[in-house]
């Protein structure tokens, strides 16, 4: 996040009511401050409530466990956003491929990869981190 | 959970919920619909998404479950009436054809059998 | 089954049906319930009588069951809006003073803690 | 059923479903019929859900199995019922009294007898009957 004008976190223990809650957080400090356009803002609420509901789900065994969201913001063209938890972090594993029709599971991070530019995992210091670039047209900034 | 529905007519149950469809909620679903399907015989099961404002992968997860679990029964399951938000997940993994939609009231009324 | 509807006020879980109480549905009543009593944290139910147009001992027993499980893990039933039919059956077993009542839209309002 | 100028014979087989409905039909022949008043047929409803509920139930260990309602009216004066099923029969303990308030059972046959005049159950020649005697007041009848 070199190039970031505006940095935030936000924290939050993730029971899957309060991930769910600290996406939405996050999403309406954006609407507030930044973004003018409701199909960017729902597209980054996705990307959130996947990101958090994994924390959630498989950082800690299940158990509720820290969960932080870095956001940046490069008004006018970019919003980074990092995911982090400090749990078992990720196999080797990782897909963000479209599962089978049939599959249950399996499409978050499909998900996040498709509604932004750049998705990777990262394991750094003991922080397991989804990194997401959305590249933000324009006009779809506040003005 | 905000507001379930659960509707019988003739031996098709009808689910609507109102609100968002997300991992705090889809254990619920879930339980309540295995519950429900349990109880007695019913041939078809139809889910109303028109006033789902959020929905998530285990949403998908949730309405993939009940597909399985219906058709593998030899039953039928639609979902019915997709509000936006609910189409753009979907359709994201492509699943869009996968389903059986019913598209207005007159093929609601025929997949229920009246 | 006719057409219940489960709401979330809060803590408080409230069920809504319309048609008949009787031995047909009990059960079902019971499982989902049960589902949705498992699921989080309920503090309070209210079940909504005022739209059942016919209730058989089943019913009643329904009732009782729900209000022993709520009470002997600490926490609050509530009956609101009774039917004359269910009024008259409730009566009939002199179960009027036993359950708690809600009388009105305030006392609902008052006993979901909002 | 000695003096009843009416007579008449509902058959069903003892699902929840079904059970129900066979109350049903004598209520809704009873409306067509005979009666006027809605209180004197919820009664009589309430008496013959009871009766054939408790046949589902009980009469043939939960399995399904004959039920029968057989249906006497004097007109201007009284109807009787007698719910009929060929089961393993009531026990001696056949009790009409109103259970504890947190008995989640054992009303149905309380609530019986206290909206008809008689009620009594027998068995004879394998036959297991609930007889119901109700006093319907003149007024009460169509005319
Ligand atoms: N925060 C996390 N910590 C550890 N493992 C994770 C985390 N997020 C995702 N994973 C792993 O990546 C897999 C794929 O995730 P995803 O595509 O969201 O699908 P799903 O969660 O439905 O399995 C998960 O099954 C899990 O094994
Ligand atoms: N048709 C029947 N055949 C055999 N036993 C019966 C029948 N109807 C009632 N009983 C017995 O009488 C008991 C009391 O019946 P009732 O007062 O209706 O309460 P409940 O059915 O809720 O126990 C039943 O528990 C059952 O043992």
């Amino acid at each position: 996040m070199e190039h970031a004008a505006v940095k935030k976190v936000f924290q939050a223990i993730s029971h899957p009511g309060d991930s769910r809650k600290l996406a939405k957080e996050v999403v309406e400090y954006l609407a507030r401050e930044h973004l003018a356009d409701p199909d960017a803002l729902h597209d980054l609420d996705i990307i959130l409530t996947e990101a958090c509901a994994n924390v959630c789900r498989h950082a800690y065994g299940g158990a509720p466990g820290r969960l932080e969201v870095r956001l940046g913001v490069n008004p006018g063209r970019w919003v980074e956003l990092e995911i982090v938890d400090w749990g078992k972090g990720f196999a080797g594993d990782a897909r963000f491929e479209n599962p089978g029709p049939d599959s249950e599971g399996g499409r978050g991070l499909y998900i996040m990869r498709m509604l932004s530019n750049h998705c990777r995992v990262d394991r750094r210091d003991g922080e397991n981190v989804v990194f997401i670039h959305k590249d933000i047209g324009a006009t779809q900034w506040k003005s | 959970m905000e507001k379930l529905t659960l509707r019988r007519i003739g031996n098709a149950l009808m689910l609507h919920y109102v609100g968002e469809i997300t991992l705090e909620i889809t254990g619920d679903l879930k339980r309540l619909l295995d519950a429900e399907l349990e109880g007695d015989e019913v041939a078809t099961v139809v889910i109303d998404l028109g006033d789902v404002s959020f929905m998530d992968s285990s949403g998908i997860g949730f309405l993939v479950s009940v597909n399985t679990r219906m058709r593998s029964a030899g039953r039928a399951f639609f979902l019915y009436r997709l509000s936006p938000p609910v189409e753009k997940t979907l359709g994201l993994v492509q699943l869009l054809q996968f389903f059986q939609i019913l598209s207005d009231e007159a093929a609601l009324t025929a997949a229920c059998g009246k």
